[in-house]
Order: C-alpha cells, then structure tokens, then sequence
C-alpha cells in the first residue's frame, strides 16, 4: 500500500531512530512511504499559541504539498504533535468557513491552495493497527520478544481530543497494547499509559516537566517494565533524555529505557538492532534486549498489584478479549 | 479581594468564544464541576484553576485572565477536554487566552514570560528556516531567560545528544522557505484572530 | 367527490364570533375589522366580536344566534382548539347543532402571540377565520363512536410501580395480569437495603406486597414471561404473553428450594446480584421471592449443556422438573394497559478513568446495596473485593454517567439521596471509617431530604464539591501505595486533590431500558432520545400517554424515587378504574371509510395502516376499513390512488375548502387543480 | 404590510406534536414571521402531495409540513410515510424548476416551539430570497396549458 509520509522535524535528527525503524518495518509490512516534498514545520503546540491565522497556514502548506504531490491520499505523520496538527487544522478548516477564507487567502500568496477533506491525516499506530492489521504483523514475526516486560505508552496527542473520528479510546486505549502483544513481548497495563510526558515543559517550568516524567516512570518501575514503547519524539525525549535529570532531582535510579514501537517491531520481524536506530537512546536498551528469551514465558496475569485472590467476583472488562 | 459585577460582565468572553474554533459556545454553560481542573497534569503549578478561569470570565475578571499563568502551564494534553462533561473545548481555550494575553500586551508578566518567549523562539526559527531547531531554540532561549539552563544544555544532556547524533548543529532550510516566507506574510496581514 | 352528503357552499348560514381574550388577541388584532370584514362571506349570516367567548355569557352569544337566526354552522375564532374546541362544541350542541358542524380559528396561539405585526396579524387573522368558514360549510354531523372498556388490565412490569398498581386496580375489584419479565416480581427495590431518607428496611416493606400479589385472586401473576404481541385499541386490546420453560412444574413445586441446594452448578449472578454473587443453575434470585418455584436457566445448566447431572430431578421430593417443559403463548383480552417497566443501572465501564472492572475495590451503587445487605454475599460487611479486609476510607462518586453530555446529559434524581444513604450506612457498619462523597451540585429535594443531608454532614462525611476526574492505582508518593487514589478539584478551594482510599463506590445514574424502545414500538406508543416513554403532558397527563388506553408509571417514564414510583402506580391505576368505572369511552368520529364500490382493489393502503385496520374482501376483491381499529390518521386516504378512502372529519373537500380560503388575499393564477 | 414581498407560506402541521409546537410558540410568546399560515391535520401522513400542488397553485409561496419526530409518530409511522411522499414530491417538484427551499417538512415535537418558529422564520427569509413562485410561469411555462408531469401527481 502507498502511503504520503510526513516525518517532521524530531524525525530529522533527535528521533532519527524512529524514522529508522519506520522505513524498515515498512518493507515486510508491504507500506510504501512517499515523504512530502520540501514539507515544513507543523508549529508543534507553539505557533497557535503566538498568532491563530499563521498557525493553521503553516499547516495547510503541508497538506496542500501532499495533496498536490499526488501518491496517496492518506497522509502518515509518526509525530503524535505533527499529526494532530494536520488533523486538526484539516478538521477545523471544514468546520469553521472565515477561517478557511483567511487561510486560502493566505496559501494563495504562496500559489497553493487547499480543499479540506482532500488528505486522511493517519498516525503511524493507526496505519499499522488497523490499516495492517495485528494478524499481518503476527504473521512476520521471526524472533518473538518472549519474557520482554512492555509499558505501552501512548502519550496524549494520539488518543486525544475525541472531537475528531479517532480509532481508539480517549482514555484507555489499547491498539499498542495488542501490536506489542502480537510481537509475543508481555504487556503491561499501564495505567498511565495515556498521560502527560510534560511536553514542552521542560524549557518552560523544568520542576512541573520532571515531576510528570518521575511520575510514568515511577509507575513503568512500579510494574516492573523492562522498557517503555512510545509512538511519539517528544515523549521519547522527555523519557529518555531527561531520566538522569529526574534521578538527580528526586534522589531516584531510574534505568528505564525508552523506544519506539516500530523498533521492537523490527526486532521481531528479524532485523538486526543497528538497522533500527538501537543505541540512539541514552538510557540503553540493551539489557532489557537482552532480558528476551528463546521459548515463551508461562502465562503471567498481567495486572498484579491491586488484584488480591478475589473472593467477590469481578466484573468482566468489556474490551477484554 | 471583593469584585463589583457590571452590568455587562465581559467582553474576553465572547472574544474568546469567538476566536476557538468548534464547540466553543460550551462555555457558557459551564457547570463549574472542576473536571478539568481535577484532570490537569500541570494543575498544582497554575494560579488559577481552568474552571476558576471560566468563572472569572463570566465574571467580567479579564484582566485577572489574562494575567494569570494559567494557559502558559497547559501542557495541551487534553485530557480536560474530553472529559468535561459540557463538551468545552478547554484545550484549545487556553490557546486562544495564550494570544489574547499577547494581544493585551499582558506578555511580560513574569508568570508567563518563559513560556511566551520559548514560543515566540520556537516560531522565529520555523518562520525563517521552515523546520524547528532544537539546540538553536534551547539555546537561544536558554541564553536569554536562565543561562544556568544554558550551560546544562551544552553540559550534560546536550552533549549526550549530540554524541548520538541527535542533535543539528546548524539549522536546515526548507528548498522553498521564500513561499513559506509570504505565506505567513499574508496570514500575519490577515490577523491572528477573527 | 365525497358519499358523505354534504352542504354546497352558499347555501349555510354561519355565525362568526371573534374572541378578544382580553387585550391577548385584541391587543395585535383588529378584531373589529376581522369581524365586519367576515361578513361578506356569502355563508356568513352573524359575525360578532366579543371579550371573552369562552366566558358562559360568550357561550350563550352562540346558543341564542343558534336558536333565534336559525344558524346551521359555528365558527369561533380564539384560542388553540387544544384548549377550547371541547367547550364551544358543547355549546353549539346545547344550541340545538350536531357538535361537529363547529369550527375553531386559532388567532392566539398562532396569531396574536406570535407577532407584534398588528397589521400582519390582522391579515392572518382573516385568512385563518376565512379558512374555517370555507372548510365548516363542508362539515357534516358526526357521532362519537362509544367503545367498551374490557374491565381487565395488563401491567407489564413488577417492580414497585407495577406491584403497587396492580394492588390498587385488584382491591378494587378488578383482574389484572401482572407480566414479570424475570422469574420473581420485586424489580431494583428487592435488590435494595435501606430507603432514604427514612432507612426503613426496603425487604422488609416490599415483601409483604409482593405476598398480597401472589396471594390476590384477581391478579394473574405470569413471572418469566414476556410481552409477544399487543394488538387493538383502548377497551380492547387483545395480548400474547410467552411463558418462558422454566421447567419446573407450578402444580407440583412445593418451593422447598432442595434443588437449588443441591445443585452443583455455581453461575454469576449479575441481574439480581449485581455481579458480586453467585447462583446456581435452577434458582430463585432470593429467598422471598414471589411466586417460590425456581426458574431453570438453561444456559448454564450442566444437562442442558452436557446432556448428564439432573441432579435436580433426582432430588425434588415431588418430581416437579421437566427439561422437556416448553414455552407458552398466553392470550387475553385488556381494556387498559399500564407499562412499568422500569430503568437498567448506567454501566461504570464506559467511563474508563474510573477504572470499574480493571480496579479491584471500585464497586457499583448496586454492587454496595448488595454487599451492605444481610441477605447480601458478604452478609452485610462492607468488605473489599479480597471478601475479607474491612477499608477504612471509602469514597462515594456521585453523578456517574449522569449531567454529561458524553453519556447522560439529564440527572438521575436518586443518586445524590442514595449517595448520602451510603455514607450513613458506612458510618454505620464501620464507624472508624472515613467517608468521602464527590458531587457536583447537592439535590435533595423531598421530604425529609435534605434534612438526611444535614445529619450526614453531623456525621461527619467529608463533602467534596468537585466531578471526580480519574481513580487510579498507580501512586506518585508515599501513603498512595496499594490505594485506590480519586483525584478531583475541590471546587470550593480552587485546588486539585489527590485522596487515597480503600474502596470507590460509583453512584451510577438511572438510565432507560436497553429495549425501551422495542418495546414502545410493540405498545404504539413513543419514547423521547433517552429512551424514557412519553408522557401525554409533562405536568397534567403524567401518567397517560399520547395512546389511549395505555399508561406509564415509574422509572420507565423518567428517574425517579420510590415514593415517585409508587404514587405513579397508584395514579396509573385510577386513571385505568375510572375508565373501568365509564364503562365505555367517546371516541372523536374521525375515521376512515371506503367507498367499496369505486375501490379498485389495488390493496396499497392495507400494509399502510399501522393498526391493521384495513381488510382485504377476496370476495369483491375491495378493500374495508374496521372502524373500530381505524385510529383516523388518514395515512391511508392521503396514499388512496382512486381517491376513494374518506377521513371523516378531514376530507379532501373540506381541506382543499380550508386551503382555498385560508389563501383569500393571494390570487391564483391558475384554475384549482381538480380534485383527484 | 410593507410593499417588500412578503410571502405566504401553508402549514400542514400534524395535531399530536407540531400543531401543539406551534401552540407552544405563542404560549411562550416567541415571535416568528407572520407568513405562516397553519392547516392542522391529524398526522403529516395524512398531507396528500395533491394539498402542496394546490397550495401552490392557488398562490402560495411555500408549504412547510410538519409532524412528529421519527420514532414519536402518534399513529406509530406515519410521519415516515409523509417523509417518503415528500422526497418524491420534491423531485417531482425540482424538475419543474421549483426551488427546494419552498417545500419544506420539518420534524417538530410538542415541545420543541422554538425549533418551530426558528424554521418558519428560517423558511421565511429563504423565500423573500426566492421571490414570488410564479406558478404559471414556472411549471405551466405561462402558456396555460397543464405540465404534462402535472397530472401524474
């Protein structure tokens, strides 16, 4: 299947591994990528914080470029914020008729001009969770990732908003959950695997950023996860790079590490790590790799904590399979 | 502090109803249940509560608005938004009260001016390469706010980052940056807001 | 076109009168002008205006011009008909005219009160009172149709709203078949403990009832069944009920429940359990429950499944049990039907960051009904899910799934109540224990509420004013360990609280069936997006519905408390022994006919008619109506290709006569259509 | 009135829910344009598609017909019957060159005045727009002689 492929800047250089990885889990998995030609910037949660008008042109040049280069009309961005930006803007420039005046009036100062609807924004996880599908991705699986102890972390700006079709819960999704499951690692529940990496906190109020990072990978530990699998650059560096700085500021020791989903797809599927962007991370990954086994582990209830021998039934979980 | 209601509360009000896009009109049936405000990751560092936001609004407390740190510590993760029981789009609320502070030249207040120039950082260098930069954004930034910062940055982290590759040293340019450049020209003519 | 014989235009002699209603049609209508200007219609005899027709003085204007000028037809131009079309037709009978040759222009609701437009209204005004006068000269005399009320009653439903209405009806002397969809009658409040506000023990009140019901020769009590079919009208419906095989023989089960006992299949009972407890295959839901013979589910039942264990047969000292047993079709006849049919508990699960059914010690309002109760699974501790430790902080989540646009926008009405119920009852079974309750808004309107609200707060439950936003088990500092932790702004300090407790209860909201709306298409009848069953008028027809003969009473109308519920039953059952007691109703004539002779037999309007009240003749291969079916929609003569189907009351004449006089000051520049 | 155009428009408002809407309107003292004009039925499956053609003929402007929401029908479905009639009234409508918005069905219930009166004004301000339909002219191309489509209706 032919596909556009918006990278975005984090996948030029600070996420190189996930665009690494992409590009190789893309071939067994029968994708072909089409990037956007001379694409820009998608503003990140910046630009439509200074000035409303530029923000969503400077989105609607990316979808105008793509639908323009004709190869597919599905456009796939691995960003979470870059995808919910073309999302976003595609969605409001339907909805809201002054504002698309303002932004053709704008495109057509660059000679551009675009028809919302035209492009179906997809996130990476939606391409492969339901476009592939998890049969086809069992299916490649060579090296299963036996006794590998996953947290599924899925960030905010995929599940999130719900105002626009999504494919998955708001809340408490689970279509990573099943594509790691399929890779034969064991899956967590995470609980917060919908909550916030702190984002561009960081630069702006350091102790808030450190205390939300503190917080999942409390939680991954607290689990028992080998590593943490994300969908997103800015959850991925916050995890990853800022680790040392959460140690040092709450007096932890925390050695999570931190990759992306289509690396440990990749591992399965029997490409060697140095093709997937391994060792890019700061927190290595290595010896949770190390951890996978030969032969499955004998089945383990996910959920422990919180689930004593229960003498009251418990209610079934709709989702549940 | 005792606040007298006029007899036409407030105007940021319906500004900001105007300037969000999708269900915006929501707020005025807010319910001050406080969803939001349970919700937010960020919440503890904000001065006022979302939901204390919306009441001061449709108190007519603008000026308190748009002075408070409240939107500049939304970390956009939106999980408000789906949860709150009237539909409000908050997320994209506090976007549009971050411009309208701008507008009202409420910018320098101390409880906002890191994450405004980080912002207005950030998209001096999209407008004039067309692709983010993290190093030049951080550093730049760093430079001007809290040279501490800075120095962490080239020190521990930064090098880490660049050491795997993960970082540019120079900015890249888009191939066609002049279109880019006269697109945001005229969508700067045409106003950051309705 | 018409067989009704009807008077050519020209020849009738009307009396207009133009109501003033005060200054509320006069106000914006010239009704002076309306009035002379009525005159010049050629079957207009006297047009008055006068203050208020609707006064006795009004109504002796229209008898006396009836008796003295000799009128033949009367139209009053005031109000919505829906308001005095009743009164000015009695006058026009007492004035010595068949009631039906009367007309009614709607110049307030649809005029005068819509519009400051004097001169536009004026102008309406005209058209409107035109168009009555050209469509009442093509009236004829019509007789209400009487119809025998069958005093028999069916109520579908034998919660307390049910229960209580079939006491009434059967005290009064009359038969009711009580249909019970489960195997024991007792609904939501058998599965209660206490009742707010005043605590009393909700078994202990309900069980006698059900009793009295079991035991009341007038009630014919069909458990396990369900409503097949509903055919008929009011005063004559005729029903099929399914018994469903609960294999177990009525004559001979003694109910000593050894079967039950004995039985070695474990089920989880989620109905009147609420999925904390556990049944067994062939089981009676609890103890009391009415009538005592046990239902066999036969998807669970090992026999049934594997073909071996009958461990019941063996063991049932009467040999009451029969696998080959089968279901029955039950039919009667009913003048009157009362639905009951109560409400389904919001599922918590939709609401995924409050973790019911991935948390252990998240527990539903029923599931703490349950647990608290005596006769309950953990007999009556309040216990956490490992059915052993006693938490000593529990927190009560009110509004679940109620006021929010993304699942029930209305307010359940019970929760806040129950919600202050549990709080007493926990502060009661462990008094050590800290109790939280979240809400939005504090609702306790009733007597002796907020009263109950008051001495909580003396209790000492905590009240936080905030929708909770997220329970989770994954804690950040220390004392959150193993804890359920409920993060909520507290609204009244503006600052987002993190508390860690034992145990969540979810006060989940009241919601409609999840056949609520199967089952108002089988009664004809509608429900409104929730799913609720509309009442005829939100405040004067609270019980009725827009089908007569059909009535509503408890939570299948809307939320609602028991003391609500029961005084719904007993409201619905008078509304049914009044009819009762008439004997037979007055139906309005309007009804469809067809002209036999000119019927082509194409057979188009006999799937057409909702109530199946056209028949095909094979003989003369023509189609005819059953009056008494015929409900008078007129669905059928809009969709007559011959055009031989006549809605009395609504023919073609006397609308195409309204439409032409209604258009009076606009010229058509075409000859009227003939009429097809 | 004002010498502006002001159009006519017939209602066919069913007795259960829209004609109790439009009393609710006045009851709440809503003001909506006076170019309403209602004929009560007892349902909108009653509107026999002859009703609009003659309305429209005799110099009305529009039709509006209204009834009760689906699933709400007090005769169980007739509303729906009425939604089938009016699309192929409306098509039939179209092909002699009569604007959609002139025909319109509307699904208020006894409750809703306020969605009735907003679209008897909506409707209003529509038609001003349209000007006067022009039967004549329009369908019978203003040789008098009958649209042969006409009669089939």
């Amino acid at each position: 299947m032919k596909y556009g492929y918006y990278p975005g800047c984090s996948l030029e250089k600070n996420a190189r591994a996930y665009h690494v990885s992409t590009m190789a889990v893309a071939k067994p998995l029968g994708i072909e990528f089409v990037e956007v030609d001379d694409w820009n910037c998608c503003g990140a949660t910046e630009m439509i914080a200074i000035e409303k008008i530029p923000a969503y042109a400077l989105v609607s040049r990316n979808l105008a470029l793509a639908a323009k280069q004709n190869g597919s009309t599905n456009l796939v961005a691995p960003c979470s914020a870059c995808y919910l930006n073309l999302k976003k803007v595609d969605h409001y420039l339907a909805e809201n008729k002054q504002l698309k005046e303002k932004v053709d009036q704008a495109l057509e100062a660059g000679g551009l001009s675009y028809q919302p609807g035209t492009i179906n924004v997809q996130h990476l996880l939606e391409t492969i969770a339901v476009d592939i599908g998890y049969e086809a991705i069992k299916e490649k699986v060579v090296k299963p990732l036996y006794n590998l102890r996953v947290a599924p972390y899925y960030g905010c700006l995929v599940p999130r908003p719900a105002n626009m079709e999504r494919f998955d819960d708001p809340e408490h999704p689970t279509s990573l959950d099943k594509i790691i499951k399929n890779l034969g690692a064991t899956v967590i529940d995470f609980p917060l695997k919908a909550q916030c990496c702190g984002g561009h906190m960081t630069q702006i109020s350091e102790n808030t950023a450190l205390e939300l990072i503190r917080r999942l990978l409390k939680n991954a530990a607290d689990y028992e996860a080998d590593m943490i699998a994300t969908l997103c650059p800015m959850c991925q560096l916050n995890l990853d790079a800022y680790q040392d700085a959460v140690n040092a500021h709450f007096g932890t020791n925390y050695k999570i590490p931190v990759v992306y989903f289509t690396q440990l797809m990749g591992l399965a599927f029997g490409i060697p790590a140095n093709e997937l962007g391994f060792g890019k991370e700061i927190v290595s990954a290595q010896p949770a790799l190390d951890k996978i086994t030969e032969e499955a582990p004998k089945p383990v209830r996910t959920r422990e904590r919180g689930k004593q021998h229960t003498e009251l039934p418990m209610p079934t979980q709709a989702e549940e399979e | 502090m005792t606040h007298t209601l006029t007899s036409r509360p407030s105007t940021l009000l319906d500004q900001v109803i105007a300037d969000t896009p999708g269900k915006a009109m929501n707020l005025k049936a807010c319910l001050q249940c406080g969803t939001c405000a349970g919700s937010c990751p960020s919440g503890p560092d904000m001065d006022y509560s979302p939901r204390a936001i919306f009441a001061m609004l449709e108190a007519g407390m603008d000026e308190q608005v748009l002075k408070s740190n409240t939107p500049w510590f939304c970390v956009s993760c939106y999980h408000c938004m789906v949860r709150c029981p009237q539909e409000i789009p908050i997320t994209d609320i506090m976007y549009t009260l971050k411009r309208r502070a701008i507008a009202a030249g409420y910018y320098r207040e101390p409880s906002q001016e890191n994450a405004a120039e980080f912002s207005e950082t950030f998209c001096d260098f999209v407008e004039n390469s067309g692709r983010s930069f993290e190093l030049g954004i951080a550093m730049r930034y760093h430079l001007r706010h809290h040279p501490l910062g800075a120095v962490k940055m080239a020190t521990g982290m930064g090098m880490k980052m660049l050491s795997r590759g993960r970082m540019d040293i120079t900015p890249t340019r888009i191939k066609n940056i002049d279109q880019l450049k006269s697109i945001l020209k005229k969508a700067k003519e045409l106003g950051g807001e309705e | 076109m018409s067989d009704i014989k009807e008077s050519p235009a020209g020849q009738e002699r009307v009396g207009v009168y133009v109501c003033h209603c005060g200054s509320n049609i006069a106000g914006t209508i010239n009704v002076d002008e309306v009035s002379k200007w009525i005159e010049s219609n050629p079957n207009v005899v006297v047009s008055r205006h006068y203050e208020f027709m609707c006064s006795s003085t009004g109504q002796e204007l229209i008898e006396k011009d009836i008796k003295e000028k000799g009128l033949t037809r009367v139209v009053v131009a005031s109000c919505s008909p829906h308001m005095h079309e009743k009164t000015f037709r009695e006058a026009t009978q007492r004035g010595g005219l068949n009631p039906f040759l009367f007309e009614m222009a709607n110049i307030r609701e649809h005029d005068s009160w819509a519009t400051n437009n004097k001169e536009a209204a004026t102008t309406k005004a005209k058209a409107l009172v035109n168009a009555a006068v050209e469509r009442v000269v093509h009236h004829v005399p019509l007789e209400k149709i009487p119809v025998d009320i069958n005093p028999n009653t069916m109520i579908v439903g034998g919660g307390i709203a049910g229960i209580t209405a079939a006491l009434e009806l059967a005290e009064a002397g009359h038969h009711v078949y009580l249909v019970e969809r489960e195997g024991t009658i007792g609904g939501h409040m058998a599965q209660i403990d206490k009742t707010f506000p005043t605590l009393d023990c909700s078994a202990c009140i309900l069980t006698p009832k059900m009793v009295d019901v079991g035991q009341n020769d007038n009630i014919t009590l069909l458990t396990y069944s369900e409503v097949e079919s509903v055919d008929g009208y009011i005063g004559n419906f005729n029903i099929t009920v399914r018994k469903k095989a609960r294999c177990v023989d009525e004559e001979l089960c003694t109910s000593c429940g050894i079967c039950e006992e004995k039985c070695p299949q474990k089920v989880l009972d989620d109905n009147y359990g609420a999925g904390i407890s556990y049944r067994k295959a062939i089981y009676r839901a609890f103890p009391q429950a009415v009538p005592g013979y046990p239902v066999l589910d036969k998807e669970n039942c090992t026999y049934f499944q594997t073909g071996k264990c009958k461990v019941c047969e063996k063991v049932c000292p009467t040999s009451a049990i029969d696998y080959e047993q089968e279901d029955q079709l039950i039919n009667f006849n009913v003048g009157n039907i009362i639905l009951a049919t109560g409400y389904d508990l919001f599922d918590a699960r939709r609401i995924p960051q409050y973790g019911y059914g991935r948390l252990a010690n998240v527990f539903t309002s029923l599931q703490f009904e349950r647990m608290v109760n005596a006769s309950g699974p953990t007999g009556g501790h309040i216990v956490l899910r490992d059915g052993v430790t006693e938490p000593e902080s529990i927190a009560i989540v009110h509004c679940v799934g109620s006021r929010d646009q993304n699942y029930n926008e209305y307010c359940s009405k019970v929760c806040c109540m129950y919600s202050l119920k549990f709080a007493h009852l926990v502060h009661e079974h462990l008094p050590e224990a800290e109790v939280y309750n979240y809400y939005i808004d504090m609702r306790t309107p009733g007597k002796g509420y907020e009263e109950f609200y008051h001495r909580l707060l003396k209790e000492g439950t905590h009240f936080i004013r905030g929708k909770v936003a997220e329970i989770t088990d994954a804690d950040r500092k220390p004392g959150e360990e193993g804890k359920l932790i409920v993060q909520a702004e507290n609204t009244l300090l503006g600052i987002q609280q993190r508390n860690a407790v034992d145990m969540v209860i979810l006060s989940s909201g009241i919601q409609a069936r999840h056949d609520a709306e199967e089952v108002s298409k089988l009664f004809k009848m509608g429900c409104d997006y929730d799913g609720f069953f509309n009442e005829r008028h939100p405040k004067l027809a609270p019980v009725s519905t827009m089908t007569d003969g059909i009535f509503i009473a408890g939570a299948c109308q809307g939320p609602k408390d028991i003391p609500d519920t029961v005084a719904q039953g007993g409201a619905a059952a008078s509304q049914v022994a009044k009819l009762i007691s008439q004997g037979t109703v007055m139906m309005e004539p309007v009804r469809a006919s067809i002209r036999e002779d000119e019927c082509s037999g194409c057979r188009i309007c006999n799937n057409l008619c909702p109530y199946n009240a056209i028949e095909f003749d094979e003989e003369k291969k023509v189609s005819h109506v059953v009056t008494a079916l015929c409900q008078g929609c007129g669905t059928c003569v809009a969709a007559c290709p011959s055009g031989v189907i006549d809605g009395a009351h609504f023919t073609n004449t006397q609308v195409l006569a309204e439409l032409k006089g209604i258009l009076w000051d606009v010229e058509a520049d075409v000859p009227a259509m003939e009429e097809v | 009135m004002s010498d502006q155009f002001e159009p006519v428009i017939v209602g066919f408002l069913c007795n259960w829910c829209s004609y109790r809407a439009a009393d609710l309107a006045g009851t709440a003292r809503i003001k909506y344009a006076p170019n309403l004009r209602v004929i009560r039925v007892m349902c909108s499956g009653r509107v026999d598609p002859q009703f609009v053609l003659q309305a429209l003929r005799s110099g009305a402007d529009g039709v509006l017909i209204a009834g009760c929401h689906p699933g709400e029908c007090h005769y169980v479905n007739g509303n729906i019957k009425a939604l089938r009639r009016f699309t192929l009234l409306r098509k039939t409508l179209e092909q002699w060159g009569i604007e959609q918005e002139r025909v319109q069905l509307l699904w208020a219930s006894a409750s809703e005045g306020t969605v009735l009166a907003a679209a008897v004004d909506r409707m209003t301000e529509q038609i001003k727009a349209l000007g006067p339909l022009r039967w004549s002219q329009k369908v019978l191309g203003g040789n008098g002689a009958v649209h042969p489509v006409a009669e089939e209706v």
